[in-house]
């Protein structure tokens, strides 16, 4: 006669993540790890031609085959995760640092600081992107950071929109009256009010941008913005080996499944967060 | 006959801050018959939100129905699927939520979220349901029922959103009704109206219901039995007439104790010191919502040329209809809603309109309690840091000082300080309204705008919450401007009482001055009103109040004539209607707005 | 019509206008910066100094900027967009072979993916934490994760290379059957399908489950809806705003973002137009393609900010 | 081949995809850039001469063209016989015209250069034309076949159609999109041209210009990338074709700067480059190995003798001792633009490695390579396409004043010998000298040519008519009147 109606949530202060979050966080971890460790792993040069054959098949030498080169492809990957993730995470959170900021910024404040916000981001998103990454190569030359900036400019305002809708929501409730009512600064407003109102699907933003940095990473270095040769992000190692593809080389399998995994990972422990951050499960 | 309800050994638990399970309903066993009313009355936060849900077969989040059985109709609820339970929920059981202001959708117009439950479960045609909901809407004296439907929830008052969701629940006739504190927000003269439509829809369909409350008076008017909760664990079960007369529970009898307010009042001396500024004053404010016209007359004009004054350390009581402007005349005073037309000062200082081109110091000074605690407290944050912020922001107390303090102000509205980690949606009804009270307190303010403040309280809870004002008023010196609908807290702590009706303010005395006649008409009819804790007053009441012409609902923005007139029982048609409307001084001392003069209202009283 | 929406619509005008005027600046100041000038493009690798300055005064590029920005501003506002640097055509002519070309494009792709992406979206909503929303998360993120490129490369070696159900190359002129439209459009509104699709489905399912933790939300649970009712009816709702952005975004992509498809397919359409003006440094192009980008842009983000606000009561009061 | 065997049948349409589009695209010859735009521009005019298959020249408008005065007096005939599209007849008037327009900078033809030399340029006759130079050429002939000198209907200033004298009239042209040439039923030459139709179009992207050619959608593509190339010749009813030319893609050092201006640190590039590697890894063997020096075994004074420099790390090790940079780093400019360019640098650095020499490599936009970047860098790459004659490839790209002159190389014993060659009509005298030449620059030139790449096209097998012209791929970008469909 006993029965338990409502699956018990996750409680708050301990963090019970469910499986598929430990999935994510670990597909994640591992890819971290590799971007730290990787160069020093890496069974072959990223520059060396270890392979007479292009497009070589898996062999116990060369486990993921060789490139359009005959360079070793394991190699490059473990190389390239360092660009793929490091690069794209720094200007994720940075694009998200200025959008999701400026997009509750302009949600709080509303009026003219809100127009002038849209408005300059509505500009900033209709500059051709070919353009302005051009004008950064050309003005600024190409490094590292200057790709992160790059990248990182071109993200923030599709950010600064999607925060912007759910901070505007938020903004018209009650108890962010009542914080106003106390004299609070925009700041707190934004800090404390209105961000962990909107931490699900900002979250979830945070996870289709990255994705997004890491594919836009791939067009800017074809440019010449920031990673050069012999080394490469995931994106770019499709891009040159995509000859390959008709023949279903490793070459530009194993980066393309690189780039999911390091995706679905993210979105998996995104999705699985425990608390008030979950979007998933029950409340 | 079998019983339409019965639970058995129900225990409910939730985890509590260090993640506990912790039991919130103690292996609670009662039954409900059919046609039957049952109260539950009890301590705020002593499980009855938790036991009126259960029976759907639902807990909120956080909380798990661990141990028992529910039957209902015969039908074992907590076995059910979620589709036989969601066939049962809203048509064979409908709930009235204790929190209006959460319970509505926000982005959907009123009419629809009404008639919802009549929809999903195919019972009635859309212009059926819409037909009835628009008579439930007149029955419970909603203003212009034919298109308060259309509004959207925030466009309408506490008291008017609590009115909408009982009509939500009877549209469908369901077997069983849970009430949930229907009346909290309610106003004496709405109350009566509304308990009529309960009783009816309860005599004429054979209705059953579960009525969870806290105020014995309408308990009296309402129950058949009366289950007494405390602690999650029941205390008493008896019929109504014997736990009023005669409770044998100790906690039972403090409750009944409590439910007749001491008088508490600010000290004579208060009152005497006349020659500095009022703390807190306001001249002829006219606001209300929409866009203002040139003439300065909002879209929506909710107040009309409302003054007020409240000295240093005195409490000035603020009643009136639901939907006559108490709210909004809080939010005027703090600025959220900028006066169209008018001035607030403070301690003489005019103050700017709104909160926002205020300094750091008016704010603190002037504190807000919200009438709907549960929107206003921020969902994601815990009760430490929501009682923590002003005292840090004002007083920049941080740190362990902060963290006792925060504990002190849980102890002073009488909850324990382990709550101080939980969220906002982990309390019960009367919790949120305590911690929204203690967020006042915390600022140290010289005013507190008190908006309906111990409306979800236990009268045993709800007076320690006086006592504390009280308290805080001697020692502080706080002025209240205390909102309320419940005239007999009104009378027991207010120096000065002013009575609203629709935007316009009627009588504004002395607190004596409301004891003794003559008054105003309306005056008249809300003292009239009030519930007595006695058994068959409301059906005596009706009789006599159905006599006066009272069905319609206050009328907004009548230029100068009175805006009473309808529902005056002493109105002159001719004069009433169009001439302006005078302000009178009784000799009682008390201000009134009728065009009748002290010796015809006198005449009219003894009559 | 309300007040709020007619003053928001008003201003919107307004800040239009301005904000196309930033951008044209902008992208002036873009195309300066920028090194290199259509005489040196277009004589490419046979340029030579004195070959570079000949070519520069014959198209003007000897005057000052701010001149050559006012004249083309002048040109601009009596409804001329002047001629391209490059081949001297109209632009207006050029963009008016290419933007009917990118509409249709992006008009296709929109009418598959928004609904698809919507009802993924509500429904791994309903269904969050099933199977069903792990498996629709997968698939939306796997495809997006994939470079638009190998996609629509892989998807061509499939469908076109080996089993020779659709074209390779998409671009025809004078499409009769409704059976040869959907032929030609196969490839590229899948490609463009599998990297948009997964933005507004995830946005939509996490705005959604967001309000799903409302009271409100309990409250019509405890009315006995189902789930995909309360969802729909009560959830969806109030997230009309985040969505109809995420929207937004997407579908702004369709004009200026289609470039990867654009050149596979060998479309011709906008965004392939806008790249080789940058290259060539074709100013009045460039500023023209940008206009167009940006206006359809701003009406774009101006719906959504008007359904945000349609949606929410208390934006519109 | 069987091309020969049979005899071209007339009718039917082809689809062909080049390597460039944009709305740079233009059908004003002097004005052509790239593989697609002379591929139209044979499409829809004729020059006064071409070039065939062995190298030499033929006449095409032209009748007759004979020099006076030790080759700086010009005098040509043109055909009587040749209308243009709108009906006009071909006028002397009209060479005139095409000719002259290369001399104005506001036309931004490609070949000004060439044109300067023309100092004169009259017609003497409706039929007639007398060409002055300022110095003798005896390769004025092959200019002529040049696809920038074609000619153009006399004033002609609107290019929006062509309104040539070639085998298809222009029935559609939209810059970045396409052309549609249908068959010039008055075309002078008998018999030709053979397709009622050819649409040609640029597909930037090779992956997808392949994929064009597999799928039936396009029947002749050119610019297949090396690794494409075993797809292709995999395929069913798809075929490869390859032409041999003296196209390069040259690793430069230039001479003025360090660390080119010391000829030991050249040296040892030059015996760094692995070119067996370089032609396999990177061009797949489509490619002949090059000795430093720009004339290819194609050419008729290819010098055989000269010593192939071979991959010799020992060799590159001692020259890099002596110049003093072991160990330092230094930049190489690499672009898309240049192509080929990121895959023989990485092979270089990796090279360079070995013997402790630090190449760090910069990859550029190809977006304005060739104006901001190219040349402007101590080492860098360019791409250059064959050129007709030994002379032009030595006059364009290594004469000491030459525009072109990528390594600014001066080395006056090779511009006086570049000059008595021009004038001398000894073949064999004229072999020597350029062999000497080849040898100079081999040996002294910053510029590095590790392989001379061969273009390879692609076409359906029954596209049939395609013979291999050693100026560009596509048959010299001059397909259109000579290929047809086999049913
Ligand atoms: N999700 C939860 N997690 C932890 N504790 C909870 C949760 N929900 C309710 N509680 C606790 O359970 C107790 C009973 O709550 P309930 O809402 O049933 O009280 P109530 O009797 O309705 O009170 P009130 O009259 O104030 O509304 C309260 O002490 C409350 O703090
Ligand atoms: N945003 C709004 N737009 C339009 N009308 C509103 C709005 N908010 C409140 N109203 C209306 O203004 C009137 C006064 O509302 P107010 O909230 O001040 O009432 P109240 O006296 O506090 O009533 P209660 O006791 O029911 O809380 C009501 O009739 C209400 O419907
Ligand atoms: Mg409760
Ligand atoms: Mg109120």
């Amino acid at each position: 006669m006993i029965t338990a109606i409502e699956a018990p949530p996750a409680p708050r202060r301990r963090l019970r993540v469910p499986l598929a979050g430990i999935i994510g966080a670990a597909i994640v971890g591992i890819w971290v790890l590799m971007a730290i460790i990787g160069p020093y792993i890496a069974p072959h040069d990223v520059g060396a031609l270890v392979d007479d054959d292009v497009f070589g098949q898996a062999s116990w030498a060369l486990p993921l085959g060789s490139d359009y080169l005959g360079r070793d492809v394991l190699s490059r990957i473990l190389v390239g995760a360092r660009y793929s993730i490091g690069v794209a995470a720094a200007a994720t959170f940075l694009a998200i640092l200025m959008g999701g900021t400026l997009g509750m910024l302009a949600a709080v404040s509303r009026g003219s600081i809100d127009m002038a916000l849209s408005r300059f981001f509505d500009a900033l998103i209709s500059i051709p992107s070919k353009m302005s990454a051009l004008v950064v190569i050309a003005a600024l030359g190409s490094s590292i950071p200057v790709l992160i900036g790059t990248v990182a400019v071109i993200c923030t305002p599709g950010a600064f929109r999607i925060w912007r809708a759910l901070a505007v929501n938020v903004a018209a409730l009650d108890f962010v009256k009542v914080a106003r009512a106390r004299g609070e600064g925009t700041g707190y407003l934004i800090r404390e009010e209105i961000l962990p109102n909107i931490a699900g699907p900002v979250l979830t933003d945070f996870g289709l941008r990255f994705v997004f940095a890491v594919l836009l990473l791939s067009s800017l270095s074809f440019l010449g913005l920031g990673v050069q040769p012999p080394n490469a992000d995931w994106g770019s190692l499709v891009r040159e080996n995509i000859n390959g593809l008709a023949d279903g080389a490793l070459a530009v399998v194993m980066p393309a499944i690189a780039i999911a995994t390091l995706t679905i990972g993210v979105n998996l422990l995104i999705d699985n967060l425990p608390g008030r951050w979950s979007s998933s499960g029950e409340h | 006959m079998a019983p339409l309800v019965k639970v058995e050994n129900l225990r409910v638990t939730a985890r509590d801050e260090r993640g506990r399970e912790n039991v919130i309903v103690k292996d609670v066993s009662f039954e409900v018959h059919p046609g039957e009313v049952v109260a539950l009355i009890g301590e705020s936060g002593s499980g009855k939100t938790t036991i009126a849900l259960s029976l759907m077969g639902y807990a909120r989040s956080g909380a798990r129905i661990a141990y028992g059985k529910v039957t209902f109709d015969g039908r074992e609820v907590l076995s059910m699927s979620e589709r036989e339970l969601s066939s049962l929920r809203g048509r064979d059981i409908a709930y009235v939520p204790q929190s209006a202001a959460a319970s509505f959708n926000p982005a959907r117009p009123l009419l629809t979220q009404v008639i919802e439950s009549s929809q999903i479960h195919r019972v009635m045609p859309v212009a059926t349901a819409q037909a009835k909901a628009v008579s439930l809407f007149r029955e419970l004296v909603l203003p212009s029922p034919d298109k308060v439907g259309e509004r959207y929830p925030h466009q309408v008052s506490g008291g008017q959103l609590q009115r909408l969701l009982a009509a939500m629940a009877l549209v469908t006739d369901p077997k069983l009704i849970i009430f949930d504190e229907p009346t909290t927000a309610l106003d004496v003269t709405t109350q009566i109206e509304v308990l009529r439509v309960f009783k009816k829809a309860i005599k004429e369909r054979g209705t059953t219901a579960v009525y969870v409350t806290h105020d014995l008076a309408v308990v009296a008017q309402m129950a058949d039995r009366i289950i007494v909760l405390r602690d999650g664990a029941i205390r008493e079960v008896d019929s109504t007439g014997r736990i009023l007369t005669a409770p044998k529970n100790d906690y039972t009898k403090s409750l009944i104790a409590a439910a007749k307010p001491q008088v508490r009042s600010a000290s004579a001396e208060a009152l005497q010191g006349t020659s500095a500024p009022p703390v807190l004053e306001v001249r002829g404010v006219i606001a209300g919502y929409g866009a203002v016209d040139r003439a300065g007359i909002p879209a929506v004009p909710v107040l009309r040329d409302i003054g007020l004054s409240i000295k240093h350390g005195t409490t000035l009581g603020v009643i009136g209809e639901s939907g006559c402007g108490k709210s909004t005349l809080a939010r005027v005073i703090a600025g959220l809603l900028p006066a169209a037309q008018g001035e607030v000062l403070l301690n003489g200082a005019p103050l700017p309109r709104s909160a926002t081109a205020r300094t750091r110091d008016q704010l603190r000074r002037i504190q807000i309690v919200f009438q709907m605690a549960d929107t206003a407290l921020n969902p994601a944050r815990t009760i430490a840091r929501i009682l923590g912020r002003p005292l840090e922001f004002y007083h920049g107390l941080s740190g362990d000082k902060q963290r006792r303090r925060v504990a002190e102000l849980l102890e002073m509205v009488r909850m324990p300080a382990s709550m101080a980690d939980r969220l906002p949606g982990e309390l019960s009804g009367g919790q949120k309204q305590r911690v929204n009270l203690a967020r006042a307190l915390a600022a140290k303010p010289s005013v507190i705008l008190c908006d309906e403040v111990t409306s979800a309280l236990d009268t045993v809870v709800g007076a320690a919450i006086l006592d504390l004002l009280a308290e805080l008023q001697r020692e502080l010196g706080v002025a209240y401007l205390f909102i309320s609908h419940d005239l007999s807290t009104v009378k027991a702590i207010c120096d000065e009482v002013m009575i609203l009706y629709a935007g316009q303010m009627m009588e504004h005395g002395s607190r004596s001055a409301l004891q003794s006649r003559p008054l105003h008409p309306y005056s008249d009819l809300l003292i009239s009103s009030v519930p007595e804790l006695r058994m068959g007053w409301l059906e005596a009441m009706s009789e006599t109040l159905l006599k006066e012409p009272s069905a319609g609902a206050a009328r907004l923005g009548r230029g100068e004539a009175c805006s009473f007139f309808e529902r005056c029982s002493a109105r002159i048609p001719g004069r009433c209607d169009v001439e302006p409307t005078p302000l009178r001084r009784l000799s009682k001392g008390a201000d009134i707005r009728c065009q009748r003069t002290e010796e015809e209202l006198i005449k009219l009283s003894t009559q | 019509m309300n007040p709020p929406l007619v003053h928001l619509l008003a201003s919107r005008i307004a800040a239009a206008i301005l904000t196309l005027g930033f951008v044209s600046v902008a992208v002036f100041v873009g195309t300066e910066i920028l090194p290199g000038d259509v005489a040196q493009t277009l004589l490419g690798q046979s340029a030579t100094p004195e070959a570079v300055a000949g070519l520069r005064a014959a198209l003007h590029l000897d005057q000052p900027a701010y001149i050559r920005y006012f004249r083309w501003l002048g040109r601009l506002l009596t409804g001329d967009p002047g001629r391209s640097l490059v081949n001297n055509l109209p632009v207006a002519e050029l963009i008016s072979s290419r933007l009917p070309n990118s509409l249709i494009l992006a008009s296709v792709t929109a009418l598959v993916c928004v609904p698809v992406a919507l009802v993924l979206g509500v429904t791994s909503a309903i269904w969050r934490g099933r199977i069903y929303d792990r498996v629709a998360n997968f698939l939306t993120m796997s495809v997006v994760a994939v470079p638009e490129f190998l996609i629509a490369t892989l998807l061509v070696i499939i469908f076109a290379v080996h089993l020779r159900w659709f074209p390779a190359l998409s671009y025809a002129a004078g499409i009769v059957s409704l059976d040869q439209f959907f032929r030609l459009f196969a490839l590229p509104v899948l490609t463009l399908s599998c990297v948009m699709i997964a933005q507004m489905m995830r946005m939509t399912r996490a705005a959604v489950i967001d309000t799903l933790r409302s009271s409100y939300v309990e409250m019509a649970v405890l009315k006995g809806a189902r789930p995909m009712r309360v969802v729909l009816t009560h959830a969806l709702p109030n997230a009309i705003g985040p969505i109809a952005n995420a929207v937004a975004l997407s579908l702004s992509y369709l004009l200026g973002g289609a470039i990867v498809v654009e050149i596979i397919f060998n479309y011709p359409g906008l965004a392939r137009l806008l790249v080789d003006a940058v290259s060539t440094r074709d100013m009045p192009l460039v500023q023209a393609c940008a206009m167009i980008y940006c206006t359809a842009y701003l009406f774009l983000a101006m719906l959504a900010d008007v359904a945000s606000v349609l949606s929410n009561p208390r934006l519109r009061y | 081949e069987t091309a020969y065997a049979q005899a071209p049948r007339r009718g039917g349409k082809v689809k062909v995809a080049t390597t460039n589009n944009s709305t740079a695209d233009t059908l004003d010859p002097p004005k052509g850039i790239n593989q697609t735009d002379y591929s139209r521009i044979t499409t829809f005019y004729n020059g006064l001469t071409t070039i065939n298959e062995a190298f030499a020249v033929q006449l095409d408008l032209a009748e007759e063209i004979t020099p006076s005065e030790r080759a700086t007096v010009w005098n040509i005939k043109l055909r009587r016989d040749v209308r243009f599209h709108d009906g006009s007849p071909l006028t002397s008037a009209d060479v005139v015209y095409s000719l002259s327009r290369h001399k104005d900078p506001a036309v931004g033809s490609g070949v000004r250069v060439l044109a300067a030399q023309m100092q004169e340029i009259v017609a003497t006759g409706p039929h007639e034309v007398r060409i002055l130079l300022d110095a003798p050429n005896a390769d004025l002939p092959v200019i002529f076949g040049e696809w920038h000198f074609m000619i153009v209907k006399d004033g002609a200033t609107d290019f929006r159609v062509a309104n040539g004298t070639g085998p298809y009239k222009c029935k559609e042209f939209r810059p970045g999109v396409r052309s549609i040439a249908v068959r010039n039923s008055e075309y002078f030459k008998p018999g030709k041209p053979y397709l009622d139709e050819i649409e040609l179009f640029g597909i930037p992207d090779e992956p997808a210009r392949v994929n064009a050619l597999l799928s039936g959608d396009v029947q002749l593509i050119s610019g297949i990338s090396p690794s494409s190339a075993q797809r292709i010749s995999s395929a069913p009813k798809v075929s490869l074709f390859e032409t041999r030319a003296g196209a390069y893609h040259d690793l430069d050092l230039r001479l003025d700067l360090t660390p080119g201006s010391n000829l030991d640190f050249v040296l040892a590039v030059k015996h760094m480059l692995n070119r067996e590697q370089i032609r396999r890894a990177v061009y797949r063997n489509y490619a002949v190995i090059g000795n430093d020096q720009p004339i290819d075994p194609t050419n008729p004074f290819y010098d055989a003798s000269l010593p192939q420099r071979p991959f010799d790390l020992d060799k590159a090790r001692f020259h890099l001792q002596r110049s003093g940079f072991a160990g330092q780093t230094f930049p190489i400019v690499v672009s898309p633009a240049a192509f080929n360019s990121e895959d023989i640098a990485q092979l270089l650095q990796q090279a360079g490695r070995q013997i402790n020499l630090n190449f760090e490599i910069r990859r550029v936009p190809a977006d304005g390579y060739w104006s901001n970047e190219w040349r402007k860098h101590p080492i860098f790459f360019t791409s250059t396409t064959p050129k007709p004659t030994a002379d032009l490839a030595f006059t364009l790209n290594y004469k000491s004043d030459a525009a072109y002159n990528v390594s600014a190389w001066r080395n006056e014993r090779f511009d006086s010998l570049l000059l008595e060659a021009r004038s001398e009509t000894d073949i064999s005298k004229r072999r020597e000298m350029y062999g000497a030449m080849q040898r100079l620059v081999r040996d002294n030139c910053g510029v590095c040519i590790p392989v001379f790449a061969s273009y390879l096209d692609g076409h359906a097998s029954h596209l049939k008519g395609l013979r291999s012209i050693p100026t560009y791929g596509l048959m010299g970008c001059n397909f259109a009147e000579s290929i047809w469909l086999d049913q």
